[in-house]
């Protein structure tokens, strides 16, 4: 993916974060999300290692080493944040406190489980905080590319890779479509222009069910 | 330099505290991402020698930053941690078999470091319940219909800890978000030394400022601070 | 008075607080001998004639003191503490079976209050295993050869703690040993309301000093003061 | 006992804190203990209400209502002092950080078994923090009248009170002897005038050793 589908899907993803929400962001695509906010909307970001109120990115040259978020990128912090242990950041994590949480998959099955930790054989990076944020987050947003880099589906029926955590997924935001999981399967909602209803089928492993007036992204 | 007193002879050099680490001790390490990890006590294990490690650190950090050099350079016999993506040869010696790796969900890590510092023969977590990987080998405990995990405490021979302040009894505070895991891992350790930006006269911190108590503090080095370059920079 | 903006819609009056506290409920309230519980919140539970409460305390603190009253005037059917000797009248009621007692050794109580607030299924302790009384009906886990008392988590319809000051957010800071069981007892209520002596503008609360982060808080409340008079007094 | 009788028994509990420890009082005569020990010892007072670091009490009208000990009663603190919560408190205590705590007791047995905290049928006040401090502590000084009220012997065989913790007191101070609790029994160490060993024995409900040398306290 080039930069531009990249930020095609953080700016949708955006959308999906209202006003006074509390939202954990995991790294990757995730952490380019407050670039679509307007300036108005406030979101109060959460990081597991012990930061509410995750403000913009520093000017170069601005940077505090000791002031990162978890992947370890320079932050600021708004009027009203605070500092604590990532005990504490993990308590309001699994007490159920953080509104929405956009995470990376590798894939997604159609009733919402996620696999976004390991490739057998391949890669082990670990779970890190994601099977909490999974599991625990009133709202789980997967951002990813529709498909991996050979070119296969990443929603599908059955996760073949080991799972994060079992139906955590609420919506998936992908650079072909946007993707809500109902107690009745997936639910084509939006497809992002330059694809149609067509492509996004033929690259799903898994059974559309088709939302009555589906949006066009340009 | 500094005036302060060694009342409490808690003030150690670096040297004296790399003797107490040795080949094949349990070393928990703070910080998260490198950051808040002590810099200059990492180094000085790695210059003396120090292997077979069991390190407990909330991740492997970056190869040049942080934990990251002593694993690059094998000194991990075992790893427990909740992830090395950040650091490549992690994965590499997980994969040739040359460091053993445990995996813990971070929450549930830092819980366990938690219980080790408190004094608990356990918590119990419905993270992970049933998982192929995670939950392997790990009893589980059902209450009222709910399955839980059950996880065990954490302790290490040696804590390391950052800290921006310490005072001579070693009640210390942090900077930030290099906080992170740091006053868990100074409750934990049956020995914590901490690495401090510097070292302040008693009663120079306020008791209501003070994060880790003192009485957890079993020794105090003076950093030479951090000599790594961040993945920003 | 303030002039602080309730931009997050926190801040209520003690009778909007007192509105959600209904007979039958479960409280959990933060303080130690009465020192550090919410005056003005507990004047305004009794006034409403709150009945059936079940109350889970460090302690019932003194008749007169803290949730002393509410114990006095037979308002708890039943009381999870660590102590009620300073209370004669908790004594008296457990003795006519007019209230319910459950007794959690203090250590033990709060960590299954921070259980509660951490949303943990259980912990581990080696506290009282085998005891008559405080081991009665609770299960053991045997591992590595050491027996452990299964202690459950503690949570509550609705927590009130007290602190120094509150930004709008809910953030908090707590006074000296006023700190107490407060920040735990943050933690656990499915709503908190924190009664508090001073609300500040949001951005005037140093976040490193910060000891409750306002996520944890639903609600805040500017308190009246103390007016009952201290044992030492 | 008249105040005369506690503030002995707290001056010579006083003699068992020596530079450096940390140590948590109980309610009642240990709490006299602090104004026992001469101005240059420097002993650390924890209190499990979350303070390190207690100092004198406070003058007439200078209390702080916000600032007391686990009993409720204004405190100072000293430099190098920190307020924590509770639950830190007693991770103290369990860890086993704790050099020596002083405690009340209602009967205390001859292998050191701890009864200080109900009489069934009479008074439940509860276990408090005792049960921790007296299992988890390094050192274990029970303070307390060498009879009840009624005359009858404290020290026994076998507690016929609810216990508190098992084989925890090492060292017990009465009104009338200083008695070691060691793996061999009990070991009278020290006898309190105007009391002699045959008072001692006669009031004593189980096997007293006699040290080699007995002192006697004026």
């Amino acid at each position: 993916m080039d930069m531009g589908v990249r930020e095609r899907i953080a700016k949708r993803a955006a959308q999906e974060l209202i006003d006074g929400m509390v939202v954990n962001l995991g790294i990757g695509i995730p952490s380019l999300i407050p670039n679509f906010l307007p300036e108005e909307r406030r979101i109060i970001f959460q990081a597991e290692n012990g930061i509410l109120g995750i403000g913009k990115s520093p000017k170069k040259g601005e940077e505090d080493a000791h002031l990162c978020n978890a992947g370890g990128y320079p932050i600021t912090v708004v009027e009203g944040a605070s500092y604590f242990d990532s005990a504490t950041a993990f308590a309001m994590i699994r007490k159920g406190l953080i509104d929405v949480t956009v995470l990376g998959g590798l894939q997604v099955s159609e009733r919402g489980d996620l696999a976004n930790w390991m490739v057998p054989g391949k890669r082990v990076p670990g779970v890190g905080g994601a099977m909490e944020l999974a599991q625990k987050t009133k709202k789980v947003i997967v951002v990813m590319s529709h498909v991996n880099k050979d070119g296969e589906p990443k929603i599908v029926q059955q996760c073949s890779l080991p799972l994060t955590a079992w139906r955590c997924v609420d919506l998936i935001i992908t650079d072909m479509a946007v993707i809500e999981v109902t107690d009745e399967g997936l639910l084509l909602k939006e497809v992002m222009a330059p694809y149609d209803v067509e492509d996004v089928i033929s690259c799903t492993a898994a059974r559309l069910k088709m939302a009555s007036a589906i949006k066009r992204i340009e | 330099m500094t005036m302060v007193s060694n009342e409490y002879g808690k003030i150690i050099t670096i040297e004296q505290a790399v003797e107490m680490i040795d080949d094949g001790c349990s070393l928990m390490v703070g910080g998260f991402g490198g950051i808040g990890s002590p810099p200059s006590l990492l180094q000085a294990i790695i210059d003396k020698g120090v292997q077979q490690i069991t390190l407990i650190c909330n991740d492997t950090a970056f190869p040049h930053i942080g934990v990251g050099p002593l694993v690059a350079q094998g000194r991990i016999k075992k790893a427990v941690v909740s992830h090395i993506g950040s650091n490549p040869i992690a994965g590499q010696l997980l994969h040739e078999g040359k460091m053993e790796v445990e995996f813990s969900p971070q929450g549930i890590l830092i819980e366990r470091i938690r219980a080790g510092g408190a004094g608990l023969g356990g918590i119990l977590v419905d993270i992970g319940v049933g998982h192929e990987w995670l939950a392997k080998g790990k009893p589980t405990v059902d209450i009222d219909g709910n399955r839980y995990l059950l996880e065990r405490p954490l302790t290490a021979d040696i804590s390391l800890v950052y800290a921006k302040k310490a005072d001579p009894f070693g009640n210390l505070i942090y900077d930030k978000s290099a906080r992170n895991t740091n006053p868990l891992v100074a409750m934990a350790g049956r020995i914590t030394i901490a690495e401090v930006e510097e070292i302040v006269p008693l009663g120079e911190l306020d008791p209501e400022e003070i994060v880790t108590p003192g009485i957890f503090v079993t020794y105090i080095v003076q950093s030479n601070g951090v000599d790594w370059k961040w993945i920003w920079e």
